[in-house]
């Protein structure tokens, strides 16, 4: 069937209810998917049938609904397992956001295993929620954080990586996708020589897993993370997928209900697999709405998607660069579908406000990337970033509303 | 293009914006403070020379940031300076409520009609930060003042 | 207004869409709300809305939607603050649930100063997610974790805890309301003990906030945790409460997006108030949510819901002893509306089992206190936990359920 | 009243219950395992005595648990007894698929119908962990045997 192999945009955006609505009088245009990303009706449906129909807590009860709930709840995470090319369920966890999952990994294997001067090896492309638990953790166990750097375009340094790495590398934490600037970094090649060098990876994944198919097997990671609400999931959810023999012999992180094996005041045994790390009542409703969301995307298809996106960076990447005094952050040679971009003489904040005005959203800031904002010698950049949603219009008013920047600036 | 938008980014805000006044740092400062802002990573240094009068002999800043901040910065160190620390505080009361649309019958003397350029930021809630930036490092510069009075 | 004086509770349960569903053919008798309470249509309805209208991340940007957002999240935390009476906005944060919020405290607080020999008390009336934190950071630290005895009643022994207090007592964590028995502690006692002694106390108002009203500036606790499933909110939402003094004391837990204020591979500086302990993207939806459901409460009011309540639990009490061989696990003199007991020679898990098939959801097992368990000497009980929404048919649905277990058991 | 918790519930599983077979600690096992239900705190420990032969001497258990696990257990030591390790662990994988109802046509030769007992628990998808603890106890045990043979 035609509809099946064709890649129907419009059709795409009225599964996001969302898009119905205008702002300022104008059409939404949504290029903030990068912060977060718009929902559609087969998550808020999941989201509101879970409540409304068969909620109760998951993994404690005999009686009906927490038997429902917790096959939907255990259902998601073989969703995900599925998704990821996991090997089993067991090494799917699931946390409220990267940012925990990232801090799981740094508390719990970094406190088990790093020593005083070991070191820790990130790149300047990361996201805060990469750097910070690396400097806590590296500060609590004497450990010493390292970072890869970055050349004029934006592209991950992999000669200089290859010339970090030695006995004292323990950890290399690097992200799959820049949300600051959008390159992709090489994983594959990153993941291999840490592995030569005896280190463990954990990838961030939080910008990879809207844009592209992710397979756990084939790349190898020991940790890969990624987060809900930027695959057009929930909030307050996240995923931790990690190698099962590293997971077995990692202590716990948060400790509390469901956890545990036996707890007694004199000692506390631990659950094994998964339920180890997921203290507490899970968000037994945000993985059922992920679950929803994964199934979505699969539905359309990663190929599709990213020819899509690609063809409308390329798009957008044209139509900006004929803007007078208009320059674009990061030109690596694979990107994601992510613009970021300063105006001579014009403050980024600025331009956010403008364009907003015209319907148009995008985030303006540091992005939470403040040293790859240090390494381009600016304080803050604006950003487009598209999705499966956007379309030529979305990135039409944009630069019609950049050129109203100029106007008002003069 | 849009009336808001207009009202907001007025030629003089863009002036001070562009040409901001006493942006330098004073040698003879004998209070100063710095201010940031980690939404958007804007900072500014406010310098202030207070005389033994009581009063703001001078006022100066630097910093980066976004037009708004800029010309609120600039705005402020010509309004502030000759005036005491208490005037200085009771202008900065009521620019805040002004800019947070909580006052309508905004007066600040003589200032008024300069501060009313920067209203149009009430219509534009996340941009309070940046138009008051400034004046938060102006009163903390002050209240760093180890004899600080209130008069 | 008649409506607005008195407690009509055929009107509440039609607030909640779940209750016009049958189990196994049956009317459905939720009484399984300790574990997690159903969602009223006022929550359902502020969920959908916060994802279908005005998505977007919070804090992040200068768009609408992402002010929108922003002012719907922050709003939820100043509704979560009026009504715990807390003195700022900056004492609210939000975590994933009651479990995180502890480990929170535990991680941050505790490993900023407990030292080898110093004392946290707990009591058996905890739950493991206040038990287990404290026990993974006393590993840590070389602090130790002591237990006040409970009575045959199953109340909290408050000469013991007096007596226990030192000069070494560093932390004192105890539950307000026991998830498995429903004793009420002296909480008031308790702190104020604790304070003479110069310790620290953390309440676990986990099964307190559905069931009555919460005043921080009153009670006095230096750190109050709920979590937001049990207080018919969305899953994936726990608060911490904790006083401003404290919280600006205390090192940082997670790191990451949003608790920072500059961050160099050099040296990172972190957030001021609440945004310091809420790392990455935080459950913003669920807090929307959970503002939704402090407020549908709030105008039901908690003296009324108390009245019914303890009325109910009246009655189910009354009628449970009646029936030959079932024992009440715990006989506290304050209550709250949980109820477990055991029958003679009819294990829990069967009496869960057949109960279910008359549409009765009640919980069997531990219920995450194996402490407490252990005290009373039984592997596990059956638990009939009620909410605002459970009526007498609910109770009358379980009695007679028991009674098929007996003729079953014959 | 409900005809599948009459059929889980059957005479025979709540004798078994009751009064439980093999309910003992035999001197001479020298296999044994120990397991444990995380969910509802039931424990059990499975004691077998493997022969020289290859064959299943004795098996016993003790432990506290749900009617169905009990019940379960008991039938096991029953039906084990006599059995070579594969026969035993051959009989298991079926009785597990047959109580996750995954299979229809369930043979265990002459302990089928013995075993068909249980069959009602595949209604109960919560209650088949309760009926197959002591299975896998047992298997446990005799995969701890250090001269384990798969023949
Ligand atoms: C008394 C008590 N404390 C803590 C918790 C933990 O709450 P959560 O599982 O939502 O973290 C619960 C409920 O499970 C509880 O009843
Ligand atoms: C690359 C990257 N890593 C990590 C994160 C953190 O995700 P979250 O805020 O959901 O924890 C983000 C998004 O904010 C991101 O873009």
């Amino acid at each position: 069937m035609n509809d099946m192999t064709t890649f129907d945009v419009e059709k795409i955006r009225r599964d996001f209810p969302i898009f119905s609505r205008e702002v300022h009088g104008r059409p939404l245009a949504f290029l903030d998917s990068g912060a977060s990303a718009q929902k559609p009706t087969a998550v808020l449906e999941a989201v509101q049938k879970a409540y409304a129909e068969t909620y109760a807590n998951v993994h404690r009860g005999v009686h009906y609904l927490s038997q429902v709930s917790t096959e939907l709840y255990e259902g998601a995470r073989e969703i995900v397992r599925a998704h990821m090319n996991a090997a089993s369920v067991d090494e799917i966890i699931f946390t409220k956001n990267a940012t925990e999952s990232i801090n799981l990994v740094a508390n719990s294997y970094g406190w088990a295993i790093l020593k005083p001067g070991d070191e820790i090896i990130l790149s300047t492309l990361e996201h805060h929620s990469n750097i910070v638990p690396w400097q806590l953790i590296a500060e609590k166990t004497g450990a010493v954080v390292k970072a890869v750097p970055i050349d004029a375009h934006g592209e991950f340094m992999l000669d200089k990586y290859l010339d970090m790495l030695g006995p004292k590398t323990k950890i290399v934490a690097v992200t799959h996708i820049s949300n600051a600037i959008g390159t992709i970094t090489p994983v594959r090649e990153i993941i291999d020589a840490a592995h030569d060098a005896g280190a463990v990876v954990l990838i961030d994944g939080s910008q990879a897993a809207p844009h592209m198919k992710i397979d756990m097997q084939s790349l190898g990671a020991d940790f890969y993370v990624f987060t809900g609400h930027k695959v057009f999931g929930p909030t307050g959810i996240g995923v931790l997928y990690g190698k099962a023999e590293l997971l077995d012999a990692m202590p716990p992180f948060l400790g509390g209900g469901d956890m545990i094996e036996r707890v007694t005041f004199a000692k506390t045994t631990y659950a094994k697999g998964h339920a180890k790390f997921e203290a507490g009542t899970p968000p037994i409703v945000q993985a059922i709405g992920l679950g929803a969301a994964i199934n979505y995307v699969n539905e359309i298809g990663f190929d599709k998607i990213g020819a899509h996106e690609q063809a409308l960076l390329a798009y957008a990447t044209e139509q900006l660069q004929s803007i007078n005094s208009l320059r674009i952050i990061g030109q690596a040679k694979h990107k994601a579908a992510i613009i970021s971009f300063t105006l001579d003489g014009v403050h980024p904040h600025d331009i956010g406000t403008i364009v907003d005005r015209g319907g148009v959203a995008i985030r303006v800031g540091h992005h939470c990337a403040q040293p790859l904002m240090d390494h381009f010698d600016v304080a803050a950049t604006a950003r487009a970033s598209m999705a499966l949603y956007n379309n030529r219009a979305d990135i039409d008013a944009l630069v019609a509303s950049v050129k109203s920047v100029q106007e008002i600036f003069g | 293009m849009f009336d808001d938008l207009r009202e907001l980014y007025q030629e003089v805000i863009l002036d001070h914006s562009k040409n901001p006044r006493n942006f330098r740092h004073p040698e003879d400062a004998n209070h100063e403070a710095h201010g940031y802002n980690p939404l958007c990573g804007d900072t500014v240094d406010v310098y202030l020379k207070m005389g033994h009068n009581g009063l703001i002999e001078d006022a100066a800043f630097e910093g980066k940031g976004c037009a708004i901040s800029l010309a609120s910065a600039s705005m402020m160190t010509e309004i502030i300076k000759g005036k005491t620390e208490t005037q200085a505080k009771h202008i900065f009361d009521g620019f805040q409520k002004l800019v947070k649309g909580e006052e309508n019958d905004f007066d600040a003397g003589e200032d008024t009609e300069r501060l009313m350029m920067l209203a149009g930021v009430k219509e534009f809630p996340m941009r309070v930060k940046c138009a008051t930036l400034a004046w938060h490092a102006m009163t903390s510069a002050m209240d760093d003042k180890p004899d600080v009075s209130t008069e």
